[in-house]
C-alpha cells in the first residue's frame, strides 16, 4: 500500500522543532486562548469602570456634616409648639433660635445675617419633636442633639459646592459660607459617619439630610425572600418536568415556547400584570414587598427555567441509565443525580436571575412601590410583606430624579449598599456552586 | 472446538422460563436493529449471547429490562415477559422491572460520587439495610462478590470516576449485584478484566445462577462456552439459533452459527 | 395566631400519619424489608401527603372564602340609609372591618373586656375613645349601623374560625386514617408519591402558562380599546412614531415599525457585544482558567448583571456617549450628531448582558465530559482546535439557551435605551443615530401624563401585545432551529 | 384581611416632591399613618383613581395637567362619581443652559421656535428647518450650535411647551400665517407649528430633569426645559434664560408675568372621606396656608403658591365635587 | 529484584529505540500509580502491555502522549524521551507530540458528530487533505482499516453515538488510525469486539508496525502472543518483566509473570 511506505519514508520530525503549520496552530490556539483573556479583562474592566464610578459618587453619602448643639426647651415652649399645625417646624424656629444665641455666647466673632442660620440647617424639626415626644421628662434640662445640616453646607465639606461655584439663592448665599467656616472651626458642625443613611428611611423632597435606605433594604430583603423562596423551586420543579418528564406534544412544546417567551416580556409588562391581578383581582395589598415578590418571581422564573433546563440537558444519559439500571424511579434519578450534577447551571440561573430582580423598578413603578412609601420599618415578618414599602432600586430610582444634589449623591451611595446586598445574597450560591462544579 | 460439557444443564430440565420474548422488534428510528426474535430465558441458568459486533445483543438486552426507553428514538414491538407479566404493559412499573432485572452496561458508567455510594445506592433506594452497620455489610459483600473488594477497600470514600477501565468494570458488577435482582443482564462485563478478574466474575455468575437467571453478552466463546447452558446466536438482528450451549458449540444447526463460532464470519 | 396554630395542628397530624404509615409497614413487612414495594419513607410521605395536602387545600380555600361570606352577611346590618349617598357599601365595609379590628386590639391590649365588645349596647362615643386609645386608626366617628355590623362581624368570623379549625382537622384526621388504611406491603406508595410530585412538577411548568394567560388578558381589553380609536394598519405599518400631547387629540401618528426597528438595531448591537465577549469570557474560564482565577473571576462578572440598570443608563449617557462622540462625532469621523444612539445603548447593554452569555454557558462547557476533550487532545488538537470543533458543539443547545435569555434581556431593557439611545423613533441605518426601543416607549407612555382614555396612553398596551407576539413567534422559531441543531453526547 | 388605613396617593411625579414634602409633614405632626406617595405619572395615577370606589382603589391621584372629559366620563362609568378637585399651585417652566456656557440669557418663544420647529419660515418661505446655530435668525443670541433638551412627549410639561412656546413663537415668527396662506387648514398648521425638527437638534426627553440635567452637563451649548424648583435647586450648574423679558420667579409666575407655568393638581375621591382615616385631613394640611402658602415648605421648594389659595381651602372644607357649580 | 541487562534487544537488533522511559513515576495525588517504571519501547514493533486491572497499564500509556496532562490530580516524575527528545520538556508542544503519538482510549468516546466526521476531525486540523474528495478517500480507508467501513458506509451521516459499542471502538480506532501517528497507543482496543473483528484489527496493527511502533494494553495472552513482538507485564504499578513476547510466554523471568500469565494471580 501506497501510504504505508509514505508515512514510512517521511523522516522523523523532531518535537522540539516546531513545523509551520504547527506554528500556525499554536499561534491560533494562542490569540484564540488571547481572545478569552480579552474578554474577560474587558469584562472586568468595565465592572471595575463602573464600580469606581459608583463608588466615587457614591462614597460621599456615607459622611453627614451635623451641627452640634446644646438644646433645652421649656415646657411652655412644647406646649405652644404643639398647639400649632405646622408643630415640626416651631420646634425648627426654636432650635434655631438657641443656635443664634449660642453663638453670641461662645463669642463667635463673624458677623452674619439671622437668616443664613436657617439655611444652614436640615430640616430637623420632626426629629427633636420626636424626640421629646418619646422623652417627655427631658423638657426643661440641656439635651445635646446632632441634627443635619443642610444639604448644600454638606456638599460644601465633600467638595460637592464650592466657593466658586455657588450662587446666591434662597438656599445658599456665597456669605454664608464664611459663618460654616467658622463654625466648623469651633466645631459646632463636623463631619460624621452617616448612621441614619443606613438606618433610616425616606423623606420629603427638601430634607436630603435626613433620608436613609434602611427602610427599602428591608422591603428589599422581603421581596427577595418571596422571590428566592418561589422562584428556585418553581423553576427548578418547572425544568424538571419539561426536560424529563414531559412527553413530546403540543402542550410541553407550548410551555417550553411560553417560557422563552416569557424571558422577553419586558419588566413593566410584568407590572401590568401584577397590578391587574395581584391588586385589582386577587384584592393583595398595594405597594406590598408580597406583590412586588410575587411580579418579580414572575419575571426571574424564565432564567432560573431557561438556565436549568440547559444544565439538565448537559448531564450525560450515561448517569441516568446507571442509576435506572440499579432500579432507581426516573423521580429518584433526577432528584438523586442529575439534579446534583445540574446544580451549578441552576445556582448560576439563580444569581443571575435574583441579581435582575434586585436591581429591577419598572413593574414596582405600577405595583406602586416607587414614590415616597417607605417611612417606618415593618413590626414583624407579617407586616413585613404587607405594609406598604419601597425597594432599594425604586429607592433609588427615586432619589436619583430629584432636584437637590444631595439626593443624587444618596442614590449613588443606594446603589453601593445595593450591590452589597447582592453579593451578600449571592455568596452562599457562589460558594454552594463551586462544591457542586465537578467533571466527570 | 469449545467443549464445555461439564457445565451444562440440559439433563436438570427442572428450569422454568423466566423471560418468554415473542416476536420481538427494535427500531432505531428507521434502522431494524433487532428482527423477529423469539426467545425464552430460562430462570436458574446462564444464557449466553453472541453474535458479531452490531448485531443488536445490547439492543435487546436492554430491552428485557426496558432500559431502551431512555433512547428517544427507540421503539419497541413485540410481546416480552417475565414471569408471565407483559412487561410492556401499561400497568407495569419500569421501576419494579428494573429492580428486579438488574443490568450491567456495556460501558461501565460508575456515578460521579464515592465508590462506596456507588454500591449503597441501590440497596439505599430498596431499603435493603436498616442501619449503618448493614449497609456497610452490604458494600462490602457487593464489592467481595465483584471481585475488587481488595483493591478498593483502603479507597471507599474515593470517586468512583478515578477507578481503572477494569476497576469501574468490576464496580459497576458489584453496583448491579448489590441490590440482588431476580435477573442480571450483563452486557460484556469481562471486556476490561484480565483472566484473573474474569475468573472470578465467572465465579460470580455461577454462584448467582444458584438463584437467579443471568443473561451475558460476550464476545468470547471461550467465556460463553465456560459459563453458559444456554447460547443465543445473533447475526444481523436476527437470532439464528439458540439452544444449549454445548449443542451450539459442538453441533450448530445454521451454517452461521458455525461460521461465527470458527472464526469465519464477523 | 390561631391560624398558625391550625397549620401547625395539621403539620403535626400529617407527621404522625407518616411516623404511624412508616411504623404500621415496617410491622407489617417484618424481616422481610424487600417485600415492600416502596421504601418506608414513601409509605410515610403518602400518608403524610394525603392527611395534610387536602386540609391544606381546604385551609386556603376557607381562608380566602370566609371573608367573603362574612362580609356579605355583615353587610346585611348595614342599612342602606346608613350608607352616605356619596360612598359605597364596600367602603363602609372597610370601616367596619377596622373597626372589628379595633375592637380586636383593644382587648388585647386590655382596654375593653370581650363581654363589652358583645353588648350590643354598648355607649359608641366610648367605645370609639377606648378604641383610639388602644392605638386603632379609625376615621372620626363610628356609626351604631357600623358599630353593629362590627359585632357581627367578630360574631361570625368566630364561628367560621372555629368550624374551619374543626373541619380541617377533621380532614387531616380522615385523610391520616385513609392512608393508613392502604399502607400494606404491596401497596404502590412509591409510585402515589411521585405522582403527586409530578403533580408539583407540572403544576410549576404550568405557571409558565399561567402568566402568559395572566399578562394577553391584561394587555387584550386596553390593546381592543387602542383599536378602536387609532386604525390598526396605520399602527403596523406606520413609519413615524410622533405621539403629540394628547390635549390636541388626532393628530398623533403611532406607528409601531420604527420601534420595532430600533429594537431589533439595538438588540443587535447588544449581542454583537455581548455574544462573543461573554462566550470567550465562558471558554476562557472553563477551559483555560486556574480554578483560582475562575472561582474569583465568575462571581465579579456576575455584578455585571446586578448593577440596577439605571446606573448603566447613566454610565451610557455620562462616559460611553462622550466617548463615542469624540471618536464618531463631528470632530471624528462626523457620523454621529449627539451621544445617545443605538451604538451607546447596544454597547452598555452588550455590558450588562456579557454574564448572562458567560455564566450560563460556562457551565454548560464545564458539563462537556472530559473524555470528549480527550478524545479530541489524543489526536493531537490543540485546545482551542477541541473546544471549537467538540466541546462547543456539544454543548451548543446551552449556549444558544444562553443567548436567547440575553436576546431576550435585550429587547425587555428599558432604562438604558432612554437613557442611551434617546428618545427618538427613527428609522434609520446608521448605528449612530438616536432611536429608541418598544419596550422604552411602553414605559413611557404608560407613566406619562397623557389621558388615560387616549390612545396615546392605550398605545402602550398594543405596543406590548404586539411584542409579546412577535417574540413568540421568533421563539418558536428558535425552539424550531434548536431541535433540529442539537447534538447529543454518549 | 386587615382594613387599610393609610391615605394612598399616586399619580404625577411633577407633583411627587411636593406631595413628599407634605406627607412627610403629615407623618410627622398628625396622629395619622403617613400617606403612601407613588409616582408612576399622571395617566396611571388618574387610571388608577378612577378604577372605583373601594378599599383597594387609592384615595387622591396627582396630576400634572387638569382632568380630562374622557377620563371623567370612564371614572363615572365605574362609579367615580364626585372628584374634588384641589389646585396646589403652579409649577414654571424655564429654559436654562451650563453655567458656564454660552450666555444664554434671554430667548423669546419665536427663537425656540425658530431653533427647533420642523418647518420654519425663512426668507418668506416654509422650508425644513436649516438652522444650525443660534445667530443665524437672531444676532443678539450666542453663535452657538443647536443643542435643545425638550420634554418628551411622555410629560405634561410638552403640552405648555408647545402651546406657550412653540404655538406662540409659531405665530410670533409669521410662519402659521405662511403656512395657512400655502393652504393648510388652521387645524393643521397649528399641528405643523407643535412639531418639532427630528435630525438631532431637539432632544426629546423620556426620563426626569434629572437626565436633562446630566446632558447639559455633557454639552456646552445644550438648552434643557426644566421646572423652576428643579432649576432653583441647581443654580451652582444652571443659569436661566428670561422668556419675552421676564425672569422666572415665584413672583413673575404668581403674577402670570412669566407666560411659561402650568398648574398642579390633585384629585380626591369623595367617597373615601370618612372612610379612609386621615384622608380629608391630608388633603386640607397639604393646601393650608403653613404649607402651600408663599412662605411654605412648598414655595421654599420651588412652588409657586397659588394666588387663590383661600378659595381652595374653603372648597377642600366643603368637599365641593368637581361640576358642582363650577 | 529485576534487572535491566535483561531486556536489551539482544536478537533483533536492528530496530531503534522510539520511546525511552526512565524511572517513571505516577501520582494520582498521594496514590503511587507507577513506580519506577524504565522501558525502552522499539520502533517497528507491536509492544504489548499486560498485567491485571488496576496495575497501572492505561496509566503509564496516558504518559507516553502525555495525556495524563489533563487529569488535575495526575503528577508524573521521571524522564520520557521519544526519538530522544524528553517530552516533558518545556520546549515541547504536547499538541504536536500528540500528533505523532496518536491514542485508542480504553473506552470508547467518539464526539458527538457524525460518524465522517469523526473521522474526518483528526486529518483536518492536521491539514491532511486539500479538498472534498481527497478527505473522503481518507475516511474510507481510515474506516476500512478499521474494520468498520462495511457496518457504517451506508450511515456516514448518522452520529457517531448512535453505534454498538464494538462499533464505536473500531470508530476510534480508525479515528486514531486516520491521522497517521508515527506511534499507536491502543488501551485495550479489542475489548468489545468479536473474534473476527478482532482479527481484523489484529491485521491492521501488524500492517501498522511495518513503519511505526505500536503499544497495545491487553488482557489476552493469547492475543499479545499473536500481535506483540515484545512484551511488558505490569504489576501493581511496576513493571516486573519486559523482554520479547516469546520470551515472556515461554520461559519468563519473574515468577509474578509466569503466574500471571497461567492465570494464578490477578
Ligand atoms: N483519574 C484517576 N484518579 C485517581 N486514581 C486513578 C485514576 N485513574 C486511575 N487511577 C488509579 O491508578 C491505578 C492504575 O490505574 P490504570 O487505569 O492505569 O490501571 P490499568 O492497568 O489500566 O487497569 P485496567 O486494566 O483496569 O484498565 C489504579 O489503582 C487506579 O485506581
Ligand atoms: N442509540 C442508537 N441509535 C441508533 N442506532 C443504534 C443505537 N444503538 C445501537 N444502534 C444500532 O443498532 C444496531 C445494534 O446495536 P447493538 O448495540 O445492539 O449491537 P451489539 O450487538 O451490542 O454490538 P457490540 O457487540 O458492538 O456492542 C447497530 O447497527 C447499531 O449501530
Ligand atoms: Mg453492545
Ligand atoms: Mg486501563
Amino acid at each position: 500500500m501506497t501510504d504505508i511506505s509514505m508515512g514510512g519514508s517521511a523522516p522523523k520530525s523532531s518535537l522540539t522543532t516546531v513545523d509551520a503549520r504547527t506554528r500556525k496552530r499554536n499561534a491560533a490556539e494562542k490569540r484564540f486562548r488571547a481572545y478569552g483573556l480579552t474578554a474577560i479583562a474587558i469584562g472586568l474592566l468595565f465592572l471595575i469602570v463602573l464600580a469606581v464610578s459608583i463608588i466615587r459618587s457614591g462614597v460621599p453619602a456615607f459622611t453627614q456634616t451635623e451641627v452640634h448643639i446644646d438644646f433645652t426647651i421649656t415646657q411652655e415652649q412644647f406646649d405652644d409648639a404643639e398647639s400649632q399645625m405646622l408643630k415640626t417646624s416651631a420646634y425648627q424656629k426654636l432650635f434655631i433660635a438657641a443656635l443664634q444665641s449660642q453663638l453670641e455666647d461662645r463669642g463667635l466673632e463673624v458677623s452674619f445675617d439671622p437668616a443664613a442660620i436657617e439655611r444652614l440647617l436640615g430640616k430637623t424639626g420632626g426629629t427633636i419633636r420626636e424626640y421629646y415626644r418619646e422623652n417627655p421628662d427631658q423638657i426643661g434640662t440641656p439635651v445635646r442633639f446632632e441634627l443635619a445640616a443642610s444639604s448644600r453646607v454638606d456638599g460644601y465639606f465633600k467638595g460637592r459646592v464650592s466657593r466658586d461655584t455657588v450662587v446666591d439663592s434662597r438656599f445658599l448665599m456665597v456669605s454664608d459660607l464664611d459663618l460654616v467656616d467658622a463654625l466648623h472651626d469651633v466645631g459646632i458642625i463636623t463631619q460624621a459617619f452617616n448612621w441614619n443613611f443606613i438606618t433610616g428611611s425616606d423623606t420629603g423632597v427638601d430634607n436630603p439630610g435626613g433620608a436613609g435606605i434602611g427602610v427599602s433594604v428591608i422591603g428589599s430583603f422581603f421581596m427577595m425572600l418571596v422571590v428566592l423562596v418561589l422562584s428556585l423551586p418553581i423553576g427548578v420543579a418547572a425544568s424538571i418536568y419539561l426536560e424529563e418528564f414531559a412527553p413530546q406534544n403540543w402542550f410541553t412544546d407550548l410551555i417550553e415556547v411560553n417560557i422563552s417567551n416569557l424571558a422577553a416580556v419586558p419588566s413593566i409588562v410584568f407590572g401590568i400584570l401584577g397590578l391587574a391581578v395581584f391588586i385589582q383581582f386577587m384584592h393583595l395589598p398595594q405597594s406590598a414587598p408580597l406583590v412586588g415578590g410575587l411580579v418579580l418571581t414572575l419575571m426571574t422564573l424564565p432564567t432560573i427555567i431557561i438556565s436549568t433546563r440547559a444544565s439538565l440537558k448537559a448531564v450525560p444519559p450515561s448517569i441516568r441509565e446507571a442509576a435506572l439500571g440499579v432500579g432507581a424511579s426516573k423521580m429518584q434519578t433526577v432528584f438523586h443525580h442529575v439534579l446534583p450534577l445540574a446544580a451549578p447551571g441552576i445556582l448560576t440561573g439563580t444569581i443571575i436571575g435574583l441579581a435582575q430582580a434586585l436591581g429591577e423598578t419598572a413593574p414596582l413603578l405600577l405595583i406602586g412601590m416607587v414614590g415616597f412609601i417607605a417611612r417606618a420599618y415593618p413590626e414583624g415578618v407579617v407586616s413585613g410583606f404587607v405594609d406598604p414599602n419601597s425597594a432599594m432600586p425604586a429607592q433609588i430610582y427615586t432619589w436619583a430624579a430629584r432636584a437637590d444634589a444631595g439626593f443624587y449623591e444618596k442614590a449613588w451611595g443606594g446603589i453601593i449598599i445595593l450591590l452589597i446586598f447582592l453579593l451578600t445574597m449571592n455568596i452562599i450560591a457562589i460558594i454552594l456552586r463551586r462544591r457542586f462544579e465537578r467533571r466527570w | 472446538m469449545y467443549d464445555a460439557p461439564h457445565y451444562t444443564r440440559q439433563e436438570t430440565g427442572v428450569t422454568d422460563v423466566k423471560i418468554k420474548a415473542q416476536d420481538v422488534q427494535v427500531y432505531y428510528g428507521d434502522n431494524h436493529a433487532i428482527k423477529d426474535v423469539t426467545v425464552d430465558i430460562q430462570d436458574k441458568t446462564v444464557t449466553a449471547f453472541i453474535g458479531p459486533s452490531g448485531c443488536g445483543k445490547s439492543t435487546f438486552l436492554r430491552c428485557l429490562n426496558r432500559m431502551n426507553d431512555t433512547i428517544d428514538i427507540c421503539r419497541v414491538e413485540g410481546d416480552i415477559r417475565i414471569d408471565g407479566d407483559d412487561i410492556y404493559d401499561k400497568r407495569v412499573d419500569p421501576v419494579q422491572l428494573r429492580a428486579k432485572v438488574g443490568m450491567v452496561f456495556q460501558k461501565p458508567n460508575p456515578f460521579p460520587k464515592s465508590i462506596y455510594d456507588n454500591i449503597a445506592y441501590g440497596p439505599r433506594i430498596h431499603g435493603m439495610a436498616r442501619n449503618k452497620a448493614e449497609m456497610d455489610d452490604i458494600v462490602e459483600r457487593a464489592l467481595r462478590r465483584g471481585a475488587i473488594w481488595d483493591e478498593v477497600k483502603d479507597r471507599l470514600q474515593a470517586p468512583g470516576t478515578g477507578l481503572s477501565g477494569g476497576q469501574q468494570q468490576r464496580l459497576c458488577i458489584a453496583r448491579a449485584v448489590a441490590t440482588e435482582p431476580e435477573v442480571l443482564l450483563m452486557d460484556e462485563p469481562c471486556s476490561a478484566l484480565d483472566p484473573i478478574a474474569t475468573a472470578q466474575v465467572e465465579e460470580l455468575i455461577d454462584e448467582l445462577r444458584q438463584n437467579y437467571a443471568v443473561v451475558i453478552v460476550t464476545h468470547s466463546m471461550q467465556q460463553a462456552a465456560r459459563v453458559s447452558q444456554k447460547t443465543a446466536f445473533f447475526h444481523l438482528g436476527n437470532l439464528v439459533e439458540y439452544d444449549d450451549t454445548s449443542k451450539i458449540f459442538t453441533n450448530p444447526e445454521d451454517s452461521r452459527t458455525e461460521s461465527y463460532i470458527t472464526g469465519r464470519i464477523g | 395566631m390561631p391560624l398558625l396554630w391550625l397549620f401547625l395542628i395539621v403539620l403535626a397530624i400529617a407527621a404522625g400519619a407518616y411516623v404511624l404509615a412508616r411504623v404500621r409497614v415496617l410491622a407489617m413487612a417484618g424481616e422481610n424489608r424487600r417485600a415492600l414495594h416502596s421504601l418506608p419513607v414513601y409509605y410515610g410521605s403518602n400518608a403524610a401527603m394525603k392527611s395534610g395536602v387536602p386540609a391544606l387545600l381546604v385551609l386556603a380555600v376557607w381562608l380566602v372564602a370566609q371573608p367573603l361570606v362574612i362580609d356579605t352577611i355583615a353587610s346585611g346590618h348595614i342599612p342602606d340609609s346608613a350608607i352616605a349617598e356619596t360612598t359605597s357599601r364596600g367602603l363602609v365595609m372597610a370601616e367596619v372591618r377596622r373597626t372589628a379590628d379595633g375592637i380586636d386590639m383593644a382587648i388585647a391590649s386590655g382596654e375593653l373586656s370581650e363581654t363589652a365588645a358583645r353588648d350590643p349596647q354598648a355607649d359608641i362615643e366610648d367605645l370609639s375613645a377606648r378604641l383610639s386609645d388602644a392605638g386603632a386608626i379609625l376615621t372620626s366617628e363610628i356609626t351604631p349601623p357600623v358599630f353593629r355590623a362590627a359585632q357581627e362581624l367578630r360574631a361570625l368570623s368566630a364561628v367560621g374560625t372555629q368550624a374551619m379549625t374543626i373541619i380541617v382537622v377533621l380532614i387531616a384526621l380522615f385523610g391520616a386514617l385513609w392512608a393508613l388504611r392502604e399502607t400494606k406491603p404491596d401497596f404502590r406508595a412509591r409510585n402515589v408519591v411521585e405522582q403527586g410530585v409530578r403533580g408539583l412538577l407540572i403544576a410549576a411548568a404550568s405557571i409558565a402558562i399561567l402568566t402568559t394567560l395572566g399578562i394577553v388578558l391584561s394587555l387584550v381589553f386596553n390593546t381592543v380599546e387602542f383599536f378602536r380609536l387609532y386604525p390598526a394598519s396605520e399602527f403596523f405599518f406606520g413609519t413615524n412614531w410622533a405621539p403629540s400631547f394628547s390635549g390636541r387629540g388626532g393628530a398623533s401618528d403611532l406607528g409601531i415599525v420604527p420601534l420595532l426597528w430600533g429594537t431589533f438595531y439595538i438588540s443587535l448591537v447588544a449581542l454583537i457585544v455581548a455574544v462573543p465577549i461573554g462566550l470567550f469570557a465562558a471558554i476562557y474560564l472553563s477551559e483555560y482558567a486556574s480554578p483560582k482565577v475562575r472561582a474569583v473571576a465568575k462571581p465579579l462578572l456576575e455584578v455585571l448583571a446586578g448593577i440596577p440598570t439605571i446606573v448603566y443608563g447613566l454610565f451610557a449617557l455620562l462616559t460611553v456617549g462622550p466617548l463615542l462622540m469624540r471618536v464618531f462625532g463631528d470632530e471624528g469621523l462626523g457620523w454621529m450628531q449627539a451621544g445617545t444612539a443605538v451604538m451607546t445603548a447596544g454597547l452598555v447593554m452588550g455590558i450588562m448582558l456579557i454574564p448572562f452569555v458567560s455564566s450560563l454557558s460556562d457551565d454548560i462547557i464545564n458539563a462537556v465530559p472530559q473524555a470528549l476533550r480527550d478524545g479530541s487532545y489524543g489526536l493531537g488538537a490543540t485546545q482551542s482546535e477541541t473546544i471549537r470543533q467538540v466541546v462547543l458543539p456539544a454543548a451548543l443547545p446551552g449556549i444558544v439557551g444562553a443567548i436567547l435569555l440575553a436576546a431576550s434581556r435585550a429587547i425587555g431593557e428599558t432604562m438604558i435605551v432612554v437613557l442611551g439611545a434617546g428618545a427618538a423613533a427613527r428609522l434609520s441605518l446608521n448605528p449612530f443615530d438616536a432611536m429608541t426601543t418598544v419596550t422604552a416607549k411602553i414605559v413611557s407612555q404608560l407613566t406619562g401624563d397623557s389621558d388615560f382614555a387616549s390612545p396615546e396612553a392605550l398605545v402602550a398596551f398594543a405596543l406590548g401585545m404586539t411584542l409579546f407576539v412577535i417574540t413568540l413567534g421568533l421563539n418558536v422559531f428558535a425552539l424550531y432551529i434548536v431541535r433540529k441543531y442539537r447534538e447529543q453526547y454518549e | 384581611a386587615a382594613a387599610r388605613d393609610n391615605v394612598q396617593v399616586a399619580g404625577s411625579s411633577t407633583v411627587l416632591p411636593y406631595a413628599s414634602i407634605v406627607a412627610e409633614a403629615f407623618g410627622e405632626n398628625t396622629d395619622f399613618p403617613t400617606p403612601v406617595v407613588e409616582s408612576g405619572g399622571s395617566s396611571a395615577g388618574l387610571k388608577r383613581f378612577c378604577e372605583g370606589v373601594g378599599e383597594n382603589t387609592i384615595d387622591v391621584a396627582n396630576a400634572s395637567r387638569a382632568i380630562r372629559e374622557k377620563e371623567i366620563a370612564a371614572c363615572a362609568e365605574n362609579g367615580v362619581t364626585d372628584i374634588i378637585e384641589v389646585r396646589i399651585g403652579y409649577d414654571g417652566i424655564v429654559f436654562a443652559s451650563q453655567q458656564s456656557g454660552p450666555a444664554f440669557s434671554a430667548f423669546e418663544p419665536s427663537d425656540i421656535f425658530n431653533a427647533i420647529g420642523a418647518k420654519v419660515l425663512k426668507d418668506g418661505a416654509i422650508v425644513d428647518n436649516p438652522h444650525n446655530s443660534w445667530a443665524e435668525f437672531n444676532a443678539d443670541l450666542p453663535d452657538a450650535e443647536i443643542a435643545m433638551f425638550i420634554p418628551g412627549t411622555k410629560h405634561g410639561t410638552r403640552e405648555v411647551f408647545e402651546e406657550k412656546v412653540l404655538l406662540i413663537g409659531c405665530e410670533a415668527t409669521g410662519a402659521m400665517e405662511a403656512m395657512i396662506a400655502g393652504g393648510m387648514s388652521e387645524d393643521d398648521a397649528e399641528d405643523a407649528c407643535l412639531d418639532v425638527r427630528q435630525d438631532g437638534k431637539s432632544v426629546d426627553i423620556d426620563g426626569d430633569y434629572t437626565e436633562t440635567l446630566a446632558r447639559i452637563d455633557a454639552n456646552t451649548n445644550g438648552i434643557g426645559v426644566f421646572g423652576l424648583a428643579f432649576y432653583e435647586n441647581n443654580t451652582d450648574k444652571l443659569k436661566v434664560a428670561t422668556m419675552s423679558g421676564v425672569e422666572p420667579t415665584t413672583a413673575t409666575i404668581a403674577s402670570g408675568e412669566y407666560p411659561v407655568s402650568r398648574p398642579l393638581f390633585f384629585y380626591v375621591k369623595k367617597a373615601h372621606i370618612g372612610v379612609i382615616p386621615g384622608l380629608k385631613e391630608y388633603a386640607q394640611f397639604f393646601v393650608a396656608d403653613e404649607l402651600a402658602g408663599p412662605n411654605g415648605p412648598l414655595a421654599n421648594y420651588g412652588l409657586v403658591s397659588d394666588p387663590e389659595l383661600a378659595k381652595t381651602q374653603q372648597m377642600v372644607a366643603d368637599e365641593k365635587v368637581m361640576g358642582a357649580d363650577m
